[in-house]
């Protein structure tokens, strides 16, 4: 790992660790131009677990992580990414998932008692755009070839562009799909910028969803090492700890009813 | 560790991507339909020197000229809505603004950024029309508007069509960056269809080669249209 | 039959005509010489109202009018009675000859589109441009483009018609060509106000010649007072200087 | 309502905070702006040359660029020239991304150059050529000292246009994740979790406005220091 | 001194030159005359090499060179021999007048800077223009524009001065003005080639008169013969149609 003792070790190997740069709190780029997030810090932490790989964490975009990862130009990259059939094709998953993310509806209060994606397909609802290449379109899609017949309106969009809570406020859509972690730093925290609309708009989770790093096709040996170090950290509780942090909740709690 | 190319998915996704040129023609050809007759009124009021209009446009023109589309695109969709609103409630008017379907916004953001463009066009067009002409019509008894729509556009409108050809081929170009309002033209639609098995250069050759064709196809017919035009200009001697 | 009085007009500070008197006949054939800047052009501009005059006022037949403060309705009128012949022919570079010449007739004059045809073609006929109907003026020598300008002029049937410099942008074969066509209208009568530089037709045809200079009529008269005795110095000096057979070599 | 989400103070820190990126984009863009105008002056002499084959290979190479949204063009040289290269065993994947957006509009930028250049040595009255050889001076000092000059100055207006119209498609380098003060309104959006995103896309506008007019002044005085030999007295 | 023989030169299909022989010794002033079209400046032009003839050899004093097939060095030796005078002058428009005249003798001749200023100040103050060394282009009037294009060829003291048309450009007040220069010029024993149409100038100042049309010389001979005398019908009737005294008015 990067620790002081490897210095110099002709054995250690970089590897490059992409994050996507514009994904508070999962990962970003902090105001000292260093990376955080809740995905980034377990990977440093896996970092100090593994005395053999320096990581070095390399800052993008969603689109440009998704290419780097499969071309080999990164060797792993973490963004939130949720597990999906296709991407089984272009990279390699671990057996271990890096953390627990809460998908839900960001809805107006009005609308409170929709609870789940079919309440929502079937009150006719609009949804706000989501970036094609987020996993988030990739579950509603799902969704969707799975409920042919009472489908949510979905579609492609820039996630530059869309605020989730201002459009569902201001009635630009019905509703819009959002982890939980941003909705807790943007609306519920004292802080938040929206702090001043928590009456006006909801939070409802649908779904608990796994989260995983993605490797390379060729790096089945980074990907065991990962195993074996992320499993150490979830037995001290360590991700628990870092859940806390980021998310202001400990997703592990639910960890038994979560099923992807 | 390379893999090349996916080609069945090349040639699939080529007639997604070519599933998205009506979108980009119908963005293209409303944000012409407004920009023609404002950018030229536009252009009236800087050769006519009407007072504050003229200024009104310089600023505007500066603005348009002066900024990325993207943040053109990004200020009209995040603002746009708001300030609808705003007024809507202030002379309540019983309207949900809301319920514009994305492609709007593309009409309002290409609209506004090609009619400052296009007066320009016009304006510098209008200035190659030697004022002799002008002249010439009032001397055979035509008025300044006869002299105007009889004499003067015609001629300012053939020095106009290379640039116009130039203005459209750009707007269309630009339609790609509709993707920023979900619009459902050429770009993300190959990148929608790219997304299922992330083979993203096989789509980016495909949306290439569709504004390839689209542009050559415009520019092909503005040329032949300058020529019918222009068989004024032509010398047979 | 055209008259005008005190005509005036400057740009910026330049005072450039100083109060101009002219007095035409109808069939009189009047040709103003004088040195370049004397002029010439602005005052057939204002007659016109090409040029906003400073003061001055113009009588076509029983029209009166303020040259400075003519209104609309005026300045249609008075150019509905005139036509103007372009020293740099000015031709419509969007229609064919024939249509330059129609275009008076029909959007001017609202004129049926037959009726004008007909007129358009007898003038390119008279100019000798029969073959030229449907030439766009690119197509024409500099004389045939001069000569469809005439035409045009011509066939709105206008009470005077103004030349100015008909001939300067013209190589010398093809001044022949335009000045024999003028000379032919002046036979059949029209009223004409003439700028030119060619001494031959102003001696040939000119019913009255007026000498300008700076602003101001120097001299007028018949073609035999003007070129045979002057009166005024500054007359004599400047034919000495134009006069084809006379030139100068000094620097 | 618009009050809930619009906070004009946002704008300022904004302001701060985008400045420091403006290196960025001056960098990537003067590179671009250097390259292109070299490679552009190469299609020019090809356009303008005897050779057909050049000059139908320059032709194509401008409509090709003409017809090419900025945004593709990018992201087929950030995946496409470490793809091919790839398939010759080069691996360019520690490339900065800062160079495949220098890559993407110096291309560019080389096709506007190639016909800025060209119309400007044609806008130069043949006369001016044959005046020069008539003198004696060889073809090459003829361009070198009589038409190059002149050409310049009708090429600045242009070359300014150009300019300005490759500041603004290389705000479009932030889809491959570089960071210059589009990339970095970028991040600041996400610090805000998409909050008050409109505020930071006014400064943003801002900026690029200044700059543009800065880069007129700028161009409108060298045409008028230059273009002294061109400069119309009125005479009466 | 210069003689050309056999020079042919095509457009395309156009046969423009089809063999024209000119011979001229030192001193000499030859005026080409002819309608327009006939080829005149084709023929100054190919002397030049500004046209690539298609057939035709020069000799210039003891230099011998083909027009067709001429190396590159060849070219440049006959253009550091001759100078060209052009009709729309040409002057360099980012050049001085002053500077217009050193171009030549500095980067051409490589004569060093202060030897060009001498000769170009002398040329200038030649032709009367000693106030308007700094003067652009812009900032000058056609006559005296003309005048810098004479200084600029005189200042190469080169063996022939090639005129084109010099001034059919000019105004009739300023034509005096550069043929008075050339004139001078002439009288010093310099060798000329002038195409033009001022009669005038040809009659007091040619030591020979070429006929030309249609790409062929039709007649030679000294300004008596030619005006007055010529034999050949084609060249009676030309000057019938261009000399000042005699327009001919029909259409
Ligand atoms: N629009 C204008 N603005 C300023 N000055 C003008 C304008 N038009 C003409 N002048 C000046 O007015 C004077 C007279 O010009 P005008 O064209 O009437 O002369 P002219 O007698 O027709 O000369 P020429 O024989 O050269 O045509 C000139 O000094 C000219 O520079
Ligand atoms: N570059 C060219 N391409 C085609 N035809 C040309 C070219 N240059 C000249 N010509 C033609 O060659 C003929 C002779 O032209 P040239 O200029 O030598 O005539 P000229 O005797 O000088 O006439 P002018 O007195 O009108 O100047 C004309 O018919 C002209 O149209
Ligand atoms: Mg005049
Ligand atoms: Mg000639």
């Amino acid at each position: 790992g990067s620790g002081d003792d490897a210095e110099g070790d002709d054995a250690v190997r970089k590897v490059k660790i992409a994050y996507d740069q514009a994904s508070k709190p999962m990962s970003w780029i902090d105001e000292n131009g260093k990376p955080t997030g809740y995905d980034v810090e377990v990977m440093k932490l896996v970092d100090e677990l593994l005395p053999d790989y320096e990581f070095e964490f390399v800052g993008t975009t969603s689109d440009d992580l998704l290419i780097g990862v499969e071309q080999g130009k990164f060797q792993a990259g973490v963004k939130n990414a949720f597990w999906t059939e296709e991407r089984t094709k272009k990279f390699l998953y671990p057996e271990e998932f890096l953390g627990l993310s809460s998908a839900g509806l960001v809805l107006r209060k009005e609308d409170e008692n929709i609870k789940s994606l079919e309440d929502f397909a079937s009150a006719g609802y609009s949804l706000a755009p989501i970036a094609a290449n987020n996993a988030q379109y990739t579950v509603i899609e799902e969704y969707n070839n799975a409920h042919p017949d009472n489908p949510v309106k979905l579609q492609a969009g820039d996630s530059f562009t869309v605020d989730v809570v201002q459009w569902v406020n201001e009635g630009r859509v019905d509703g819009g799909v959002m982890i939980e972690g941003p909705f807790e730093k943007q609306v519920t925290a004292k802080d938040g910028p929206y702090h001043h609309l928590e009456e006006e708009v909801v939070y409802n989770e649908f779904d608990v969803i796994k989260t995983w790093p993605l490797f390379n096709r060729e790096e089945k040996e980074l990907a065991a090492a990962y195993d074996g170090a992320v499993k150490k950290l979830k037995e001290e509780k360590k991700l628990e700890e870092l859940s806390e942090e980021f998310y202001g909740r400990n997703l592990f709690d639910v960890l038994d009813s979560v099923d992807r | 560790m390379q893999q090349s190319l996916n080609i069945p998915f090349l040639i699939d996704t080529f007639f997604t991507a070519l599933s998205g040129v009506p979108i980009t023609l119908a963005v293209t050809a409303v944000a012409m339909l407004i920009a023609v007759p404002a950018g030229f009124l536009l252009a009236l009021s800087r050769v006519n020197e009407v007072p504050v209009l003229r200024e009104i446009t310089k600023v505007y023109v500066s603005f348009v000229r002066g900024t990325p589309i993207i943040v053109q695109i990004f200020i009209t969709y995040a603002s746009v809505p708001l300030i609808l609103t705003a007024l809507f409630e202030k002379y309540g008017i019983q309207a949900n603004v809301y319920e514009l379907n994305p492609i709007w916004y593309a009409f309002i953001v290409f609209s506004f950024s090609t009619t400052a463009i296009l007066s320009e066009v016009f304006r510098s067009a209008l200035s190659t029309v030697d004022r002799g002409q002008l002249e010439a019509a009032w001397s055979v008894g035509l008025t300044g508007f006869q002299s105007f729509r009889r004499i003067i556009i015609p001629q300012a409108l053939v020095s106009a069509l290379p640039n116009l050809a130039t203005a459209t081929v750009n707007l269309i170009k630009a339609t790609s960056l509709g993707y920023a309002l979900s619009l459902q033209e050429i770009t993300l639609k190959a990148k929608v269809a790219a997304n299922a098995g992330y083979n993203y250069i096989e789509a980016y050759i495909d949306i290439f080669l569709v504004y390839l064709i689209l542009c050559s196809v415009v520019e092909f017919a503005f040329k032949k249209y300058e020529q019918r035009a222009a068989r004024f200009r032509v010398q047979h001697v | 039959m055209l008259e005008f009085k005190g005509v005036r007009k400057s740009f910026g500070p330049l005072q450039i005509l100083k109060g101009v008197d002219v007095e035409i006949g109808k069939g009189d054939v009047v040709v103003i010489l004088g040195p370049s800047g004397s002029g010439k052009t602005t005052l057939l501009r204002c007659l016109n109202f090409l040029e906003r005059a400073d003061a001055g006022t113009a009588r076509l037949g029983s029209l009166e009018v303020d040259l400075n403060r003519a209104t609309k309705k005026e300045v249609h009128a008075v150019r509905q009675k005139t036509a103007f012949v372009f020293q740099n022919y000015n031709l419509f570079n969007n229609k064919t000859a024939l249509e330059n010449v129609m275009e008076g007739l029909i959007t001017g004059r609202k004129q049926p589109k037959e009726t004008a045809r007909k007129k358009a073609a007898a003038a390119l006929d008279k100019v000798g441009l029969s073959d030229k109907y449907d030439a766009y003026p690119v197509q024409l020598s500099g004389g045939q483009q001069q000569r469809v300008g005439i035409a045009r002029a011509l066939a709105l049937d206008p009470e005077v018609i103004l030349f100015d410099e008909p001939t300067s942008a013209l190589d010398p074969e093809l001044v022949g060509e335009v000045l024999g066509v003028m000379r032919q209208i002046a036979a059949d009568g029209t009223t004409m106000l003439v700028v030119t530089h060619e001494m031959q037709f102003a001696k040939d045809v000119a019913s009255q010649v007026v000498f300008m200079d700076d602003g101001v009529i120097v001299e007028a008269g018949t073609p035999g007072q003007i070129f045979d005795r002057p009166a005024e110095e500054r007359t004599k000096r400047f034919l000495r200087r134009v006069l084809p057979d006379e030139y100068n070599y000094s620097i | 309502m618009i009050e809930k989400y619009f906070d004009p103070s946002y704008i300022w820190t904004a302001f701060s905070q985008l400045m420091p990126f403006l290196k960025v984009t001056f960098a990537v863009s003067g590179l671009s702006i250097l390259f292109g105008t070299l490679l552009g002056l190469l299609l020019a002499a090809a356009k303008l040359g005897k050779s057909t084959a050049a000059r139908k290979l320059a032709d194509a190479y401008t409509t090709i660029m003409r017809c090419t949204p900025s945004i593709v063009l990018l992201f087929l040289v950030y995946y496409g020239v470490p793809f091919l290269a790839g398939q010759f065993g080069l691996n360019l994947h520690d490339v900065h991304t800062a160079v495949f957006v220098v890559i993407t509009f110096t291309l560019q930028f080389a096709a506007i150059m190639s016909e800025v250049a060209r119309s400007a040595i044609l806008s130069v009255n043949r006369g001016q050529y044959e005046a020069a050889v008539s003198v004696g001076l060889s073809p090459l000092q003829a361009y070198r000292r009589i038409v190059f000059p002149q050409a310049v100055v009708v090429a600045l207006p242009n070359f300014a246009n150009g300019l300005i119209a490759l500041l603004q498609e290389g705000a479009l380098a932030y889809t491959i994740g570089l960071i210059d003060i589009v990339g970095k309104a970028n991040l600041i959006v996400a610090a805000n979790f998409n909050a008050h995103a409109l505020e930071i896309f006014i400064a943003l506008a801002l900026i690029y406005w200044v700059l543009s007019i800065l880069i007129e002044q700028f161009f409108s005085l060298l045409e008028r220091w230059l273009g002294r030999g061109k400069r119309t007295i009125k005479t009466t």
